[in-house]
């Protein structure tokens, strides 16, 4: 075989309807055998609707897929299997109650008579597990692991299936850089093996760092599909949005010289002796790997149970569950948008208001017209992709959710303001209307704490940073002209300051 | 067609309860009239009280088996007191304080301690039914209806304006106070919230436990409510009644379209479903079908009504 | 597969305060009563419940995936009115059973037909069901037991002895250890959680979810139709009015044994010893003789306060959990 | 041992007192009283656990007519002396006491039809009936002969309704409105007991019926089975239209104790088939006296008020 002339997967005009929506109007395209072929877009592009077609998660309305030049319509997601594909969906799919191992086996488990046969992959899995995190061990249930060791748990399931297709739906989006850049390692050994790697995500970094080809999206529609080879960063955002963004750090404009908000050793059996202060009309940006205490944090903020002393204002904080931090002017973005954040059973507009209903009372009833001029404000504001306001919110893609919650959150118009992995799963060009609204915030007197994985979000829109690392602070950084990539690494990473 | 996309289970409950007036108006001569309406009304109006209640807690991700021992109890408990001298508004007023004490049991269980409801409203409904037939015996027998005063019966047999029953009243009143809270009301809000996710709803800053608690108190309200209706206008408390009363009270609210887990339903639809039921059961008396047939029509009615929803839901999907 | 050390010690744990309390029950009624704590009366509870017991560790797995079926009662009612119906026709009596097994296994089809193919909600399927099938019961036998022509052995099922033990529990005992193997070492255990706990992640896994929930309402309706061959016998007779309140018993034994609604969680041994807590309260009680009204309220209490021992003590283990290996470095 | 069918029926309380009464005051014997909750399996639990306490003699009520034959099997294995009542064995291998409440429904039928076709000769009779859903005994011993005993009197008598009561005055009372809805003909109602009797008198009179002209009828004539003093106080009420029942207690549980101890006490063959008859009383506002009626209900629910005064007001 020639590997790299080949097609192993050639698509032709995929399209997909759900009620209301055309989430997909004609996609046609091919992946190289051997390749990383990677697909943007804006959220709600259609992405994700196209990986599950691919993997037999949800029926195409019309269009065909070839595999290995044969027909191929799956009808579930182990008629996929079967032929070699494995996927990484966007969302956790992970069960809670079983081990680790068990995850990693579902569904794919050599059995006599439904008894399971000890699996002869275990030794790869457990290799795979320890160098992304040896933390994680093969007997731990999946429920007491943190969002981005249950990302890790997934992609390890993923690796250690026997494939030739692998397809991975955002699977760095909670994961700091250490871990992205191990996956990185681990598709670029894979390419070598000669698998072929279909490869999503927002951070446009990673695309150029490791993909083939590039396939954008816009709206259900292609605009193109591209050898990476020779496209700058920039061609590549004006082939998305229609237009450049670039990013970069601007100061917020308010005094920042009176603190609202003072932690003096803070402790919890993850956090040790944490102390920082925020300013008003500042944001604050909380950097480290993974588990580096980072939504614990966040949590303490929020009604946790901490040792120590948190000062608002002067006055000492004790609040014991979540309405008495918001009753004290908190207000949080939450990490696990699906489990924490939205109400997916409810429309966008139904859940727009619900940390603060008092904004469409009037005369102490719900207005219906107050309801939807809230909802119709906010799909306007952060461009929010959704075939209506009345649209359930599990319906949503992704990105799209996030933007649900944090409008659900600003709606609060709380004083300080956390915000857990704001933009995890968020185009880019929304991220920059997100970014901007932050900066709004910090503008209007508002104090915010960004939580972040994401190096460039807080340097690029962080006043000062709090580095973490293993529950401590260790270092807290002004932002400015002499910051160095380089050094917030290495601190994050451990190295004594 | 914007409609069916809207609500299929609602335009197939409707459609099903049109067919079956029409069916039934020609199939008995009996069947459309004004007293006959009245006494399907006055069937469902039990059902339907609680329900209205019960269907918003539902709407909260949670249930009440307890209803019927509630009810039943409730009865006993102001005929009791009725009994031995004590005045009827105010036997009234005690037995629906005494009602909302079983309701904040069960809050205090579910929703304070959060164990399983079935298992926490399945201990109420054994308590609560158990002092039932105690009262009753306490005072002497199986059931109490010797010596109960005039003006017990006519409490729940005086129709309100001299025109309505006083139970169909209530149930218009319940089933309006529902709608204006599901559709107007900060607590309507925070309901669907807690029953779309609670976790979200917590971290929302929604008072979870204090407004499943005060659904729960509701529900039991409006059990104690239907007890004291009910005894009235039968005219006789018996410890006995309202066994399976849980049943009918949760087939009406699914039927309406609420689903167990919560996050979705109206207090319309369990109208809907409730009518259809007590259509059904009405129908069947009339036409003299035998009871065994009974039962099995009305497994064929839940089962056959969701079956034509899916359909209609796959219609407007397409 | 490998040893489950966490959930699995976990769940034990809540299984052992379930025990704790189904000792203390025994110890109790052992020392206020004297025909309670013999052999006979051990043998008498469990030959009476063998039924409940076998079809609640079956219909525990079923629960696990989220899913239950309130029309065990209809099922075994139809299927003792069937049975004996076909053994009074002359019937030999294991063609008989055979035949009954078939038909009730109808009703698992039925069932899980609605709830996968047609997403209709477990409630509104199994009661119709219930409703279908208790109407059904009653209409083969004309509303009376079946009981003339019956073979003479008809009753033997119930009342002969294995190496000591009456049949219905050695029956049961094996049905039990069945499930409760399959519940902890085969897939389908492992599938019923996986359902249960996230049904999405199950699917995407390629696991076939309607298959195993289909298949489990085909198994509990198996049990629930065995279970009604076993009363059949018992009472010597096809009653179509037999055990009423059978599916609630089911569901409070599987309930109160630690699975909840949705399922995700529970053990099979949980369940069996929760059914056997309830059955020694109403034994136990009886023997005291309380009057039966008062019967009903300490079992309403004995139910919340055990189920909330046994969630409180659960939340603590939880949280002494996340506090111990691996979290603090 | 006694084993009641289900101690939420007032007649089943009543006989509960009475058999232990008797029984200590007689022979100073202890009586442990276990539920049969009206359910087959539950009645052949309760003799399990009356076998297993070791109890010298067991009256059963069952339910149904197969399971009694496994019961008395099972006591007779132990040998433990048993009773049955209202239901037997085909088996026939124990004592039987038998209430005659054939012969009383009987009458209760010819009543009602001739009292009704005196006062209305032109309306010609249309019966409804409110059973237990089918149960065998009841259309033996009550429903079957009520209707032999109107039809004696009024050849061309039809039953134009007959549906589940549930032995429930609410439910009995919802289906009656139905049934009267659908058979406004309806002129003489028979409920399998009491509570379906008052259930139906409850539905008759929302609809403005469910009355008598002093013991004339006017709308129909309603019958009941058990004769407690819910039932009486209508009965005796010379403008409500229920106007029969009948019942017995007290004679009842004295058989029982009386034939458990004389087996108990080798006087008598455990397995020897016997029936013993017991009177069902019938009473009916025509022809027994308000005196008679006091009696019955002393002698059978310990009745303690007066029924002339509870009926003044
Ligand atoms: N089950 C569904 N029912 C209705 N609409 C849906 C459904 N699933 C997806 N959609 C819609 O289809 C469109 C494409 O969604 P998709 O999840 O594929 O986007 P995406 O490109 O993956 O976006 P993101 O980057 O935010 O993940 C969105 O508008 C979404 O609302
Ligand atoms: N090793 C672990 N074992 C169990 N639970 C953990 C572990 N690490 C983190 N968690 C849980 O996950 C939550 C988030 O953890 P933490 O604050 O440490 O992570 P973070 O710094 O936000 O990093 P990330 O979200 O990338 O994992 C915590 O509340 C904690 O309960
Ligand atoms: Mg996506
Ligand atoms: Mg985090």
């Amino acid at each position: 075989m020639n590997g790299q002339d080949e097609n192993i997967i050639e698509i032709r005009g995929i399209e997909k309807s759900f009620p209301g929506v055309k989430a997909l109007k004609g996609v046609s395209f091919g992946v190289k055998r051997g390749t990383v072929h990677c697909i943007v877009g804006e959220n709600g592009a259609g992405k994700s609707t196209f990986i599950k077609i691919l993997t037999g998660a949800q029926p195409a309305t019309r269009g065909e897929i070839k595999l290995g030049g044969k027909p191929f319509s799956p009808h579930h997601v182990s008629d996929a299997i079967h032929q070699g594909i494995s996927c990484l969906y966007q969302e956790l799919n992970i069960v809670d109650e079983l081990t680790v191992e068990e995850n990693i086996s579902l569904g794919q488990e050599k059995h006599k008579f439904l008894f399971p046969q000890k699996a002869d992959n275990l030794e790869k899995a457990g290799a795979i597990l320890a160098d992304f995190d040896s933390t994680v061990s093969l007997g731990d249930r999946v429920g007491s692991l943190s969002v981005a060791q249950k990302q890790i748990v997934e992609i390890t399931r993923a690796l250690v299936a026997e494939c030739s297709v692998l397809v991975m739906d955002e699977p760095t989006a909670a994961l700091s850089l250490g871990e992205t850049t191990k996956i990185m390692q681990v598709i670029e050994r894979l390419r070598e093996a000669g698998m072929t790697i279909i490869f999503i995500s927002h951070k446009l970094s990673e695309i150029f760092e490791i993909g083939d080809t590039v396939t954008v999206l816009r709206d259900g529609e292609m605009v193109g599909t591209q050898s990476l080879e020779g496209m700058s960063q920039p061609d590549l955002v004006r082939m998305m949005l229609g237009k450049v963004v670039a990013e970069e750090y601007i100061p917020s404009t308010g005094a920042r010289d009176q603190a609202v908000l003072e932690a003096r050793g803070v402790s919890t059996r993850k956090l040790k002796d944490v102390n920082f202060d925020l300013m008003k009309g500042e944001i604050l940006g909380f950097y480290g790997l993974l588990g580096a205490g980072k939504t614990e944090v966040a949590e303490v903020l929020f009604g946790h149970e901490y040792r120590g002393e948190i000062k608002r204002d002067g006055r000492v904080l004790r609040f014991r569950t979540e309405r008495d931090a918001l009753r004290a002017g908190f207000a949080l973005v939450p990490e696990e948008r699906r489990e924490e954040g939205i109400f997916g059973l409810l429309s966008v507009m139904r859940n727009i208001p619900l940390m603060n209903l008092k904004t469409v009372m009037r005369r102490g009833l719900v207005s219906g017209k107050a309801e939807r001029d809230l909802a119709d404000k906010y799909i306007d504001l952060l461009q929010i992709a959704t075939s209506g306001r009345n649209h359930p919110v599990a319906l949503l893609s992704g990105g799209n959710q996030q933007k649900v919650v944090i409008a659900k959150c600003l709606n609060r118009d709380a004083d300080i303001i956390l915000m857990d992995e704001p933009t995890r799963g968020v185009d880019i060009g929304a991220k920059q209307e997100i970014h901007n609204i932050i900066r709004d915030l910090a503008n209007k007197g508002k104090s915010v704490i960004v939580f972040s994985s994401e190096l460039q979000e807080i340097t690029g829109l962080c006043d000062r940073m709090v580095l973490m690392y293993d529950g401590m602070v260790r270092e807290t950084l002004r932002n400015g002209d002499e910051l160095s990539t380089d050094y917030i690494l290495e601190v994050v990473a451990g190295k004594e300051a | 067609m914007r409609f069916l996309h809207a609500d299929p289970q609602k335009v197939v409950l409707i459609g099903i309860l049109a067919a079956l007036i029409v069916g039934l108006t020609f199939a008995s001569p009996h069947f459309l009239s004004v007293t006959n309406f009245t006494n399907v009304l006055l069937k469902v109006a039990v059902i339907v009280i609680i329900a209205s209640a019960a269907n918003l807690l539902m709407v909260t991700g949670n249930f009440d088996l307890s209803v019927g021992s509630v009810l039943a109890f409730s009865g006993i408990l102001h005929a009791y007191m009725s009994k031995h001298g004590v005045a009827i508004e105010l036997s009234i007023l005690i037995t629906l304080i005494v009602a909302m004490g079983w309701g904040g049991l069960n809050a205090l269980t579910v929703s304070v301690i959060g164990i399983n409801p079935v298992i926490a409203t399945v201990g109420t409904l054994f308590i609560a039914r158990g002092f039932a037939l105690l009262i009753a015996r306490w005072d002497g027998g199986a059931n109490i209806m010797l010596g109960l005063p005039r003006d017990f019966v006519d409490f729940g047999r005086d129709p309100v304006f001299g025109l309505i029953p006083l139970a169909i009243v209530v149930m218009v009143a319940a089933v309006g106070t529902f709608i204006f809270i599901e559709k107007k009301t900060a607590l309507g809000r925070k309901a669907y919230a807690i029953g779309a996710n609670l976790k979200s709803a917590k971290l929302s800053g929604i008072n979870t436990v204090g407004i499943v608690s005060l659904l729960y108190v509701l529900v039991a309200l409006f059990a104690g409510l239907s007890g004291v209706l009910q005894t009235s206008r039968v005219g006789l408390a018996a410890p006995t009644v309202g066994k399976g009363l849980e049943f009918d009270v949760i087939v009406a609210i699914i039927l309406g379209g609420t689903s167990m887990l919560g996050g979705v339903g109206s207090t319309f639809g369990m109208l809907l479903g409730a009518l259809v039921v007590g259509f059904t059961a009405n129908g069947m008396v009339l036409l003299g079908i035998p009871f065994y047939f009974q039962t099995i029509a009305y497994g064929g009615i839940l089962i056959g009504t969701l079956l034509l929803s899916r359909k209609f839901d796959a219609k407007a999907a397409a | 597969m490998g040893p489950k050390s966490n959930p699995m010690s976990l769940v034990k744990n809540q299984n052992f305060v379930l025990l704790l309390i189904f000792v203390a029950l025994n110890v109790y009624f052992a020392t206020t009563t004297q025909s309670y704590f013999q052999l006979g009366n051990y043998f008498n509870m469990l030959t009476q419940n063998a039924a409940l017991l076998l079809t609640a560790a079956a219909a525990t797995l079923l629960m696990k995936t989220g899913n239950f079926d309130l029309s065990t009662t209809a099922n075994l009612a139809f299927s003792g009115v069937l049975y004996a119906l076909l053994a009074s026709w002359g019937l030999p009596l294991t063609l008989a059973a055979v035949i009954t097994l078939c038909a009730g296994i109808c009703f698992g089809a039925i069932n899980g037909l609605l709830v996968t193919r047609y997403d209709i909600s477990p409630f509104i399927a199994t009661l119709g069901m219930m409703c279908i099938g208790g109407g059904a019961a009653l209409l083969i036998c004309g509303g009376q037991s079946v009981r003339t022509g019956l073979p003479d052995n008809f009753s033997s099922l119930m009342q002969t002895d294995i190496f000591g033990l009456p049949t219905p529990i050695v029956i049961s005992f094996v049905g039990i250890t069945v499930f409760w193997v399959a519940a902890n070492y085969s897939l389908i255990g492992k599938y019923a959680m996986a359902i249960g706990s996230n049904k999405n992640a199950a699917a995407l896994a390629g696991i076939n979810v309607d298959r195993v929930v289909m298949g489990l309402f085909v198994l509990v309706a198996i049990m629930a139709s065995l279970a009604g061959i076993m009363t059949a016998s018992r009472i010597g007779s096809g009653d179509p009015r037999v055990a009423e309140f059978f599916f609630m018993d089911v569901i409070v034994a599987i309930m109160l044994g630690g699975t909840p609604l949705t399922g995700g969680r529970g053990t099979v041994i949980g369940t069996v010893i929760a059914a056997m807590i309830v059955i020694v309260i109403g034994n136990g009680l009886n023997m005291l003789g309380i009057l039966v009204f008062w019967q009903t309220v300490i079992k309403g209490v004995i139910l919340i306060m055990a189920v909330t021992i046994n969630e409180k003590f659960t939340f603590s283990r939880l949280s002494e959990k996340m506090s111990a290996p691996g979290f603090s470095q | 041992g006694k084993i009641p069918y289900t101690l939420e029926h007032s007649y089943h309380q009543s006989i509960v007192e009475m058999f232990a009464d008797h029984a200590d005051k007689y022979y100073g014997a202890k009586t442990i009283v276990v539920d049969g909750q009206a359910n087959s399996d539950t009645t052949l639990s309760a003799v399990e656990n009356l076998i297993a306490q070791g109890v010298d003699g067991i009256a059963l009520h069952s339910p149904d007519i197969g399971m009694t034959a496994a019961a008395v099997a099972k006591a007779h294995a132990a040998g433990i002396p048993i009773t049955t009542t209202l239901i037997y064995p085909e088996t026939k291998n124990a004592p039987h006491i038998a209430p005659q409440e054939a012969l009383s429904s009987h009458r209760e039928g010819v009543v009602a039809a001739e009292k009704w076709i005196a006062a209305n000769p032109d309306k010609p009779i249309e019966i409804a009936i409110l059973d237990f859903g089918g149960f065998e005994q009841v259309v033996h011993l009550r429903t079957g002969p009520f209707v032999a005993g109107v039809k004696s009197i009024a050849p061309d008598a039809k039953v134009v309704a007959q549906q589940n009561g549930f032995g429930n005055t609410v439910k009995s009372m919802e289906i009656m409105l139905d049934i009267l809805q659908a058979n406004p003909g309806v002129n003489i109602i028979f409920g399998g007991n009491d509570d379906m009797a008052l259930g139906a008198l409850a539905a008759a009179e929302q609809l403005g019926r469910g009355k008598m002209d002093n013991g004339v009828p006017l709308t129909e004539i309603i019958a009941g089975v058990d004769g407690g003093e819910n039932a009486m106080i209508k009965i005796f009420d010379p403008n409500s239209s229920f106007k029969l029942t009948q019942g017995q207690v007290r004679d009842n549980a004295r058989a029982e104790v009386d034939t458990l101890v004389a087996m108990a006490r080798g006087e008598l063959a455990i397995d020897a088939w016997m029936e013993i008859p017991t009177l069902s009383q019938e009473i009916d506002y025509w022809n027994t006296t308000l005196a008679g009626a006091q009696r019955f209900l002393q002698e059978n629910f310990k009745f303690e008020g007066n029924l002339a005064e509870l009926l003044a007001n």
